[in-house]
This record gives C-alpha cells, structure tokens and sequence, in this order.
C-alpha cells in the first residue's frame, strides 16, 4: 500500500512537465495550436514518440517501452495541466488500447511500432451519433463477402478523428443482434471524415462508411464487446488522471488569483466567502487524487471486473468534483474566467469534454446504484 | 389571499399571449426557443414590432411610450414573452438608459434618445466595468476632463455586452479626483462613431463573440451629454442597477427550456435519477416563479423590492442547473459543439456544452451572485 | 391572484400570535409543558377553543366556524413559530379532517361540535409500524358481525394518540385485498394505548387493537381511501404551514445571533462565510414561503388532484428547505445550538418530526418524478 | 505506487481483526454496531482490555506503553477497531492528555499519569471551552491566582464531554492577564473530587446527557499539576488540537453505518433513488478512506498533516450524510424516539432521529467545520 512515485516515475514527471511546459507554458500558444489545422503539434507529437511517451502503454515486443498504468496516468496528468491537445488519450490509450488488447501479433507489431514512433495517428470511432457509451456498436455495420470486409455507418464523435490516419472502429457483426460487436482497421482515406471542435477546441470528427474496405483486428467474426469495454474502463481512468491534472491547475489558479487580484482597495482573499470556497475546491481536489491514484493501481491487478468497477467509481467522483471546481474556478475569477484567453474556463470546458466522451457523472452513478447489494462495506483494499 | 387571476388579469394574458405570438416573427421566436443565436437585424425586428404594439418598454413613463400597467401586468407582460420566445426587448435600452433618461435627463435629452431608444433605432451598449474595477465600480478610472463646453474622455471599459453593434454608449466616467470616490464619477453619452472609440472583440469560452472592450483615446463628448450633474454618477449607476436586478430571473425562459429538454431527451426520461432530477428542477421553478409573484405584490411603491436579489441568485442558479442536465443528456453528442448544421448529431446535443459554458456568466454579470448575497445579508437581514 | 392577508386574516394571526406568545415566548415553558403528563397545556387548548380556533375547518352546521384553508394555515404557521405542542394538527386537521370529510351527517355534527369546544381530544391512527404514508390500511383489520365491528392490530405512530379521547382509525375491511379501506371510531378505552415522545418532545403513541369496538364513520364497509388520501394531503399542506412558522423563527434567531454573539472580540457577522450562509438560508425560507401559500391556496379549488400535487410539490420544497435551515441554525449557534434548552435546536428536531410524519422530502419527489411525463410546462396559475 | 499491503501489513492487520473480535466481548461491540449508547462500564471494559493487548495506546511513545507501528499500521488498527464495533479508547485519555503528559509532562507526572491513563483506571475530562469562547480559545476567562506553592482556580467551562464520569480534568486557565491573551494561559490538571468543583448537566435535543458545565470555585490546585511553564498552555492545546484532529474522521464506523442500513432497509434498496443515494455516498467514504491512506503516507515526520482537515471536515459530513439517509429510510417509525424497547418499531428506526440530532455535533465540536475550512484556506492554499 503506497501512494507515492518512485524515482523513475518522479523523472518521468518532470521530463514530461518540462517538455509540456516549453509547449503550452503560456495559453496563448495552446490556443493557437487548438486552432490549427491539425489541432495539435506534430513537432510536439514527434517528441513524444522520441521519449518514448508514445510507446508507453505498448509491449517492447511491439515496438512500445512496456510501461505500467502508473506511468501513463503521470503522462495523462501532465497533459491535462497544460490542456494540451495532442490526441494522447484518444489516439495512444484508447486506439492503441483497443489494438493492444484484440489484434493479431503481426497487426500488434506493425501499427503498435508505427504508433509508438508517431509515424501513424489512430483513432477510435466507437460511438454512434446520440449513443451512450456502450460498448455494443449500433451506428456501424460490418459485412464480409468472403474473407473482405467493409462497414457502413456513422461514428460521431471520433475524437482525434480528423488528424487520424488508421480508424480503428467497434462495428455489428453480420448474424442479427446475437452476433457480438468486431473491431476494425479502416484507412481514413476509405471514409468520409468530416472534423470540427469541441467546445475546448480539441479535436472530434464525424465519420461516415459506405462500403469502406476494412481489416478485422484479430481472429475475425469474434465477439470483441468485453475487450471493448475493458478499453474503455482503461481510458476513464486515463481520462481521470487528465482531469485530475486539469483541476490541479484551476485551484491553483483560482489561489493566486484570489491573493493577487484586488476588489474594494484589498486583495480577494480578505473575502471569507471566498477563501472558504477556495478550501472546499481544495477538499473535492484532494478527495479525487486519491479516487484516481487508487482507480490507477486498480488496473495492474488485471481483473476486468475490478477496472470496471474502478472507472465507475473513478469517473463519478471526477466528475462530480471537476463540475465543482471548473465552476467554482471562473465564479471566483468573475469575467475573466469567461474568457477564451484565459486557461481557467478552457479548462472547465476540457473538463466536460472528458466528462461527457468518457462516461459522465449520472452514467456512472446508474451503473454503481445496479450494484449496491453486491457487497456489505465497500473495500479499498 | 386568493390563487386565480382575476378577470381583468385573465384577459390581460390572453391578449399579450396573443400578440407575442402574432407580432413577432414565428422565425425569430424559434431561434430563441431552439436557444440559436439571434443577429443583429432580429433583434431589432423583434423589439421595433413590439413597440409598434406598445409592448416594447410598458415600464417607462406613460409620455415615453410607457404603459401604465400594475406590478402584476407586468409580470404577465415578462412571463408570456419569455414564454413565447419572443426576446426580451434589448436591456441596455429598455430596462437601463430609457429608464435613467426618463427620470434624470433633461427635457432635450428626453426627445432626442428616448423614441429612438424604445425603437431601437440606437443601439445602446454599457460602459461600466473596467478591467480593474468589476464588482468594485467605486475604483473605476476612465477619466473624463473638461476642455472647453466638451469633455475628454480616456480609458478602458470591458464586459460591454454585444458592444460590437452598438451606436451609443453610456458610461461611467471619473470627472473628479479630489473628492471621495464615489462622489467624482459622472455618466456620459458617448456616440461610438467618434474618433477615439475603438471596440475590441473578446472571445468567451464557448466561441461566441458577445463581449468586448471599449477604448476611449482622447474622445470628445459635448457637454449636454452628461447627465444629471457632474458627480452624479454613482447615484445614477445605482438607480439604473435596482432596475436591471427586477425582472432579470429569467424564470419563463428556464421553464421553457425544460420543459423542450422532456421532449427533446424524451428517450432518457425513463431512467428514474432523469425523472427526479427534472420534477426537483421543476419544483425550484415553481417556487422561484410563485415568489416572483409574491414580491411583485409587495413592491407597489415602484421601488425595487429588495427580495429581487433573491430572483437573481436563485434565478441563475436553476437556469445553469437546466444547462447542466441539458449537458448531461446530451452526452458524447455534446462533444459536436462546433460541428456545422448537416452533423448527424442533434441541434440541442450540439448546443449544451456552448450554452452551459457561456451560462456561467449568469452568476457573474450584472451583479454578481456574491453581491446578491451581501445585499441580502446587509440590506434585508441587516447583517 | 393576491399572496395577501385581508383584515380579518391580519387580526387572526395577531390574535394567535398573541395568545401563543403569552403562552411559549419563553421556550422553557414549550419545554416543561412538552414533559408534562398530557404534553400540551390543556388550559391553552380551551382558550384556543374559545377563540373559535378548534372549531376553524368545520362548518357552522357540524358546530364549526366554517373558515378556509388559509385561516387554518395562519394558526399552523403560528403554532410552528413556538413549537407549541398542542396536538392541532393532528387532532384537528388530521383526526377532525377526516371525521369531516367521511362521516355521516350526525356523526359530524356530535363529534366536531365537541372539538371545536375542547371537549374531546382526537387522533388519527393511519400509520401501521414500519408503514409509509398509504392511504390504504395495512395495519389494522376491521371484522363485521351483524351490525357490529371488531378492529385487531397495531397502529404506529399515533400522533397525539397518548391523550386521545376518541381514535379515528383506517382500517382493512373485511373481504380480502380489494376490498378497501375503511374508518372507524374507537373509543380510546378500548384499545392498548402506550405514548411515547418524539425527537421534539411532541406526543405520540403506539395503539393495539384487540377485538376493539368500533363504530364505522359514514356509510358501513365503504372503500374510503380516496377521501383518506385527501385528508392527508390537505394534512400535509398544513403542515408545511407549521414548518414555515418553524423555519421562519429559526433564520430571525440565527440572524439576531449572529448580530449579538461575539468571537474573537468581534461579532459573529463580522465573517462574510456566515453571513452569506444566512442569506442562503434567507432565500430557501422565501422560496418555501411561496409554495406554502400557493399550495394553501390550490385548497379551495377543490379539486383533489390539484391538491395531491400541491401537498407533493409543497412537500418537498418545505422538506429540503427545513433540511437545509434546520441544519444552518445549528451550526451557526455553535454548541448551544445543540442544546435542549435553546429553541433553534429543538426546531431542527420539530421540523424533521413533522417531515417523517407527514411525508418526507424522498416519498415526495418519488411522487412527483412519476408525473414529470404529464406536463410540458409546469404552471403556476 | 502499489495497492497491496505488503505480506507484513496484511498479516499485521489480520491479527488486528482477529484480537478486535475476540478481546472485546461481543456485547459491547453489538452495543456500538447498532448504534446504542455506552455505558461508562462498558467504555471502561473495553479499554482494560484493549490495554492489556497493548492496543489502547499504541501511539504513546514505546516505554509507557506506545507500539512502534508504522502510520500505516496505525491507520489500520484505527480502521480495524471501528469496523469491529469497539469501542475508541478514550479520546479525552488516549489522544489528549496522554500524548500531551508523554511530551510536556515532568517525570513525575508521566509515572504518576500515564499508566493509569491508559488503562482507564483515571477517566479525564477536557476543560477548554467557556460559555464566551467556543471556536475563539484564546479568549478563555477561568483564572487560576497563585496562592502560596497552589493555584486557585475560578471560572466556567462549558461542553465538557462525559464530564460526569470524570476523576480528572485538564484544564485551560489563564494565569497572567497582564501578557498578550495566547501568552497568559497554562494548563493544569484538576482533581474533579475537589472542594469547589461542580459538574452540571446540559441536556442535548437528542434527549441524551452527554456533555457538561463544569463550574470551579475557589479551586485549590497542588503546583505540581501544572503542564508545562506557566504561560505554555496555548502552545500545548495547540498540539493536543492538532493530535485530536488526526484520525478523528469516523470513515470506518461510517461504512459500517452505511452497510448495515442496507441490511436493515432492504426493502427500500428496490428504489433506484435510495440505491443512488447509497451508491454516491459508498463512493465519497471510499474517496475519504483513500484520502487517509495517502495522507497516512505522507505525515511519516510525525507532525499531523494539514490535509486532516480535509478528512475532519468531509468525515463529519459524510458521517451526518448517513445519518439523514437513515432517517428518511425510517420515515414515521422514527417519531418512536423515545418508545420503550417494546414498541413494535425497529430499534434502527427508533434511533434514527437522535442520532441523526445528536451528530449535528460533529460540526462544531473538536474545532468546528469552520475552523477546518480556514486551517485548509489558511495553512494549505496560503490565503
């Protein structure tokens, strides 16, 4: 039982922290990249895979460094800092998860080595316009006609879709309901690819199949839906580590804008009103470290059931707390936090961003409330 | 005590349901109902064909186009306009200056900006906050000095609401150093095609444009524009501020909104955490409505009742609630927020996590949520 | 559409006001009346009898004053204002309501005439241990023989029971699950009556039946559960009444406090944090206020479904309002808060009595979020 | 990072479980698990037992009967004895007085004290606030005048905690008026049986007798029972308030509050609202829990860590948050609160309401919520 960092995972952090920081110190720069083209920073990316970064959560038989969830979540954490945003979560966690977890060896070596060097840009479409993160596709369709296969439908969003060259997509396999969900490669060149911001300015797209060629990951026609979800439970953990990084940032914010900025001659942090809100973001902050430094052990132990568990409970208390702290943050900045300037309200828009892709508050708390009489105490340990 | 309306009353409101809903374009009132953004020309569309009915500015002066309804009326007025979508006739006109000139402006003043402002022919913007003054106007440092019969205006104002279309602008200036800080801040007209005015856009978290800076370089203002008395200021801005806090929950709109949100998220109405959530929100709504109500019966002396903070707070308060659910049904489909109008996703998903963001701003413009509870701890528990 | 009193209002509350401040300004006399033998001062009863305040829902034909719901919820706000224990409420509105709304036309005229004079004492006895606000009877099963009726079981909580004359008692009638429920009369001599104190020094009682004698009020062998169900509803909005005048008291108390209290050399509404809270618990006490009024004022209209919403709607604002204000007035007392000798805390613990009674906030909003379907707009006119 | 115990601590707190269950009899750990009150034979018992494991103590350094644990293994023993039902030791003996003898006290004072301390063979009561000074400490008015080698004391304290089981108590006193208010106040420990001192009851809403008036009148005290310097009382209260807040957030008995209302209350875990109420608040103890555990690992320097307002200030909410579950899942059998224990309601329920009132407490004893948030605003974030 340790909740601390050891050398290596500390120099990590600050190796990650440097080089984010020379990126995205300043907002300025973070908006600027937002709205590029690519929304992100290939020069950036490139780093990335030259740290090794990429190849973090990969086997070195594939090409990655074989790093455990304590390091991605470090590098999630640095992440959501600066806001950056580079598809990591999206493209190198959840994509390359799912390629990880379902694809062939041969499949594993190519597009994970490829992934790890940042010489290909992947990204999961696994939700159908107005579905639920569900882990059973229903905007998607996979047909085979002997050993081909194409897929017809509509993924939105696909986040990192527009920069993304290898769509790795959960689609219905034919044979009716009963027949599972597959995973896929498709060529981003094989689909209609439409990509537009979200309300932090990251990245999604809608993607749309018509016939488009695809390659099975894995052993073909296999139901994938509990691999499937085992990923997405992996990258709400990730995501919360993000969070977490995020909500580190607007308190801190929030404190120095509260001992610098003055109102009525003094300084806002005169205001008792005030400095005890301050001290209850800090409460909901330290209470979510310790949910997502536990959701982030939790996955080393292997067990499904436990990870799925985890992100649940991970994912309410994140969300809940980043809706606190990301509303409280511009309520005690006042107009400033409005603005699209100022990292702090980017940040309670990323905050939802990662909330809502992910699984939100309500989503997890549903599925916590089926299972409140499977166990007496809940167990931390 | 006694629950219906009376005759009179009944009859009122199915006349003013009537017109809102014949007056004013359907096209216009969808986009508010839908909760898209309005242009400009809408805007003006909708306030001109109210005030061609009368509807536009029932609380000013009966001799400038007012109505002399009851505190009651009134409400009924607010109430089925919100209800129809109709937008709220433009604040900086209707509710801040037409109502400041009509009772400190000279009788000049009066002719030449009070039609024109009730008809939207001049588009008003407020020049109050500073980047260094926000909930604290008293520190404000815009500095007007006399040069001749004009004034010379140089300084910076900021959160000037859809200051971009704007024609005039008034502002609190600082025309006195020497005096208690207060006592030296004067209002001015200011016609924003004078040379030295420049307007700067600030973009807001969720993308929209709706704030700027304004930046007075040397910029000459005739001296009948001030008004009231040099100094007068501060009295003036508080006048004006009483009169922006009554009516401002916007109870009616948040009401619409979930009530459209059962039908838009219809599907996700069968999940018993959705049920409870939307009847608590219901229920807050009522409450806040039916207090409403009651504080428009205790208030026939004209004055702002000072439970009128209390609809602001709360008022704010449930509408961010609503976006918050809105945000929550929406979803992943929410994260299509700036995708164009042929996305798969639907309007009100896309929409969510825009309006949720930008409804933050509720509880911090115009009087800050902070500020309604000092003024209810001060003012009405005299804390 | 008017939330004003008239005149005569005015002077009824006045004149309750008066007597009961004469009677529990001082909260150690409400303490030492609540711990006496009966738990309510008798003497206080006949005069509010006397005042025609006993008499106040009945009509004049059944020995009544024939006032309406707004004059009957003055005298509960003012009841709630000093904790006064008299057993109104559930003797008059509750117990006496029900004798109104089902018994026969002599029936009503003997027994309401003789509360409204203070001379007999009744209770309702609707609740079986364990049940939750049902107008349907499971507790107690009532057998005819001939022309005679039988009652066995148990009822509890019997507000009020411990000094009643006379029990007013839903019951199952004979002929198995369809055929409803009825209400009888029992004399109090007849049934095992134990009572009991509440968290707030209120009465109440445990009632065993054994083969008590009963007499059925209105038609014999009648499903009565609709007018039950009313009855407990109007119950129920009177007794929101009651913790409005409760709430009311606690926020002038908490104010007045905070303004004389010193710490740290400097009165309490030195600190901001305190004084915002204040005004938190100053807009829940309006927004409470409102409802009360309005749902007092859907009574006359007659209609019992209106008035079913009213009572759920009322109930849960009240209930989360008494929750919040219950729980402020404490904490900003500090520890005297805690003690029995000071109103504020004995309020908290009258409020919540008041709520378990007669529907809490839980039962409310279950109520309401299965009708959230039945409406667009929720409308106040 | 890792989530497991080790082999040590696992084994380490096996045995904890297993002394827990078997140390202490079984009816005074069903006493506690269902939520009924002690008696002060029973509080006695269980600590003698305890002691004699070497469990009732563990903290005090080694020689008067400490263990050398690890926080870890502190934290654990902490958790292990709540989730058993046994009773705490003595917080007054075993968090206060002894760790404060251990570390300011004369020698003659540890040998005196600190065995029967532990063992419970002296029952200590805290004499610190006064009727004019809750949360302000320092502005405390009992006086203790030397009189020859003795201090005489007069004054009120107010609050004390199962003062009528008290042989001993110590107590804060101000012993020079003429210095600044922190400097003027010493400790010293009274004997309760002597000449001057009386204990008078306060009830509590909850019907209970719980805390106390402790009146001193012309207060003979020997001058060897003072702690310390004369002068040196603040800095000892602060580090007793500072010992106190440490593990003082009941997250064990807590959890165990919650998993027993879901036995009791089965029939309402059908209600998908009372399963989401149950859920959220299974996830904020664990969160808590957590937060404990990384907090445990970060103090290893031996001071408390800031971070236990944290868990003092979300423990007592969290703990009164179950407490109103309780109460709504009692619903009208809770009116029974003061029915014998014959009444056809179930004790739960019966108790539901006075505990719900008795733990409004929790906020405002042992340094309210209030000061909590301003140790975290204050200490932590520096404002």
């Amino acid at each position: 039982m340790d909740f601390t960092y050891d050398d290596e995972q500390q120099a990590l952090r600050e190796a990650v922290r440097g080089l984010l920081a020379s990126a995205y110190a300043d907002h300025e720069t973070r908006r600027r990249t937002a709205a590029s083209a690519d929304g992100f920073d290939r020069g950036l990316w490139g780093r990335l895979a030259e740290m090794g970064i990429l190849g973090l959560p990969f086997s070195e038989d594939d090409g990655g460094v074989g790093a455990g969830p304590v390091e991605i979540g470090i590098v999630c954490q640095e992440l959501g800092r600066v806001l950056a945003p580079e598809p990591y979560l999206a493209g190198v966690v959840h994509a390359g998860g799912l390629v990880a977890a379902v694809g062939s060896p041969e499949q594993k070596a190519d597009l994970l080595g490829r992934l790890s060097a940042g010489e290909v840009v992947l990204a999961a479409a696994d939700t159908s316009p107005g579905g639920r993160w569900s882990a059973r596709a229903d905007g998607v369709r996979a047909s085979a006609d002997g050993g081909s296969w194409t897929l017809d439908g509509v993924a939105d969003p696909v986040v990192g879709g527009g920069a993304a060259d290898v769509l790795v997509v959960t689609a219905a396999l034919p044979g009716g309901d009963g027949a599972g969900t597959g995973v896929f490669l498709v060529d981003a060149s094989a689909a209609a690819v439409t990509a537009y911001a979200a309300a932090d300015l990251t990245r999604a797209a809608s993607v749309r199949f018509d016939g488009s060629a695809a390659t099975p990951l894995g052993e073909p026609a296999r139901d994938l839906s509990a691999s499937i979800a085992t990923i997405s439970d992996l990258t709400r953990i990730m995501g919360a580590n993000q969070a977490l990084g995020v909500m580190q940032s607007q308190v801190r914010a929030t404190t120095d804008y509260l001992k610098s900025r003055k109102q009525f001659g003094v300084t806002l942090n005169t205001f008792q009103a005030l400095t005890f809100r301050a001290a209850d973001m800090y409460v909901e902050l330290q209470l979510a470290h310790s949910m997502v430094d536990w959701a982030t052990m939790t996955i080393a132990g292997g067990d499904p059931a436990v990870v799925a568990d985890a992100a649940d409970r991970v994912g309410l208390q994140v969300s809940r707390a980043g809706r606190h702290i990301g509303q409280e943050a511009i309520q005690l900045h006042g107009g400033i936090g409005m603005t699209a300037e100022y990292a702090v309200g980017v940040g309670t828009a990323h905050l939802e961003v990662l909330d809502q892709w992910l699984g939100n508050g309500p989503h997890h708390l549903r599925r916590l409330a089926e299972r409140v009489d499977d166990h007496g105490l809940v167990e931390a340990l | 005590m006694q629950l219906e309306l009376s005759p009179a009353d009944a009859e009122f409101r199915n006349r003013m349901r009537e017109l809102f809903t014949t007056v004013v374009p359907q096209e216009i009132r969808d986009t508010v109902l839908e909760g898209r953004h309005l242009t400009r020309d809408q805007i003006v569309e909708s306030q001109r064909a109210l005030n061609a009915e009368g509807l536009a500015v029932p609380h000013w002066p009966v001799e400038w186009g007012g109505q002399d309804w009851t505190d009651l009326q009134r409400h009924l007025w607010h109430e089925e306009m919100q209800r129809a979508g109709v937008p709220t006739p433009l604040a900086f006109n209707a509710s801040m200056i037409g109502p400041v000139l009509a009772h400190f402006g000279t009788q000049e003043q009066k002719e030449r900006f009070l039609p024109a402002t009730a008809n939207l022919d001049i588009w008003w913007s407020q020049g109050f906050s500073e980047p260094d003054a926000g909930s604290d106007l008293a520190g404000l440092r815009t500095s007007a000095v006399r040069d001749g019969d004009d004034w010379v205006v140089n300084g910076q104002k900021t959160w000037t609401t859809l200051g971009q279309h704007g024609d005039w602008i008034f502002t609190l200036v600082r025309t006195d150093t020497e005096v208690k800080k207060q006592a030296g801040i004067s209002m001015l007209l200011v016609d924003m095609s004078s040379p030295g005015v420049e307007v700067r856009p600030i973009e807001l978290i969720d993308g929209g444009h709706e704030v700027n800076e304004v930046w007075f370089s040397d910029v000459r203002v005739p001296g009948d524009l001030i008004v009231g008395e040099p100094g007068a200021g501060w009295t003036i801005a508080k006048f004006l501020l009483g009169n922006e806090r009554v009516g401002v929950a916007p109870v009616g709109a948040t009401k619409r909104a979930l009530a459209t949100l059962k039908t838009t998220a219809a599907a996700q109405l069968e999940d018993p955490l959705v049920r409870a959530r939307v009847a608590e929100l219901e229920n807050e709504l009522l409450a806040l409505e039916l207090t409403a109500l009651r504080v428009v019966a205790h208030s026939s002396d004209g004055e702002p009742h000072p439970a009128s903070s209390v609809l602001k707070l709360r008022g704010t308060e449930l509408q961010q609630a609503v976006s918050e659910l809105a945000l929550d049904l929406a979803g992943p489909a929410s994260l299509a927020a700036r995708a164009d109008d042929d996305s798969p996703q639907e309007g009100w998903a896309r929409r969510a996590a825009p309006t949720y963001l930008n409804l933050r701003k509720a509880s911090i413009y115009g009087g800050s949520n902070e500020i309604q509870r000092q003024i209810i701890s001060r003012t009405i528990l005299g804390l």
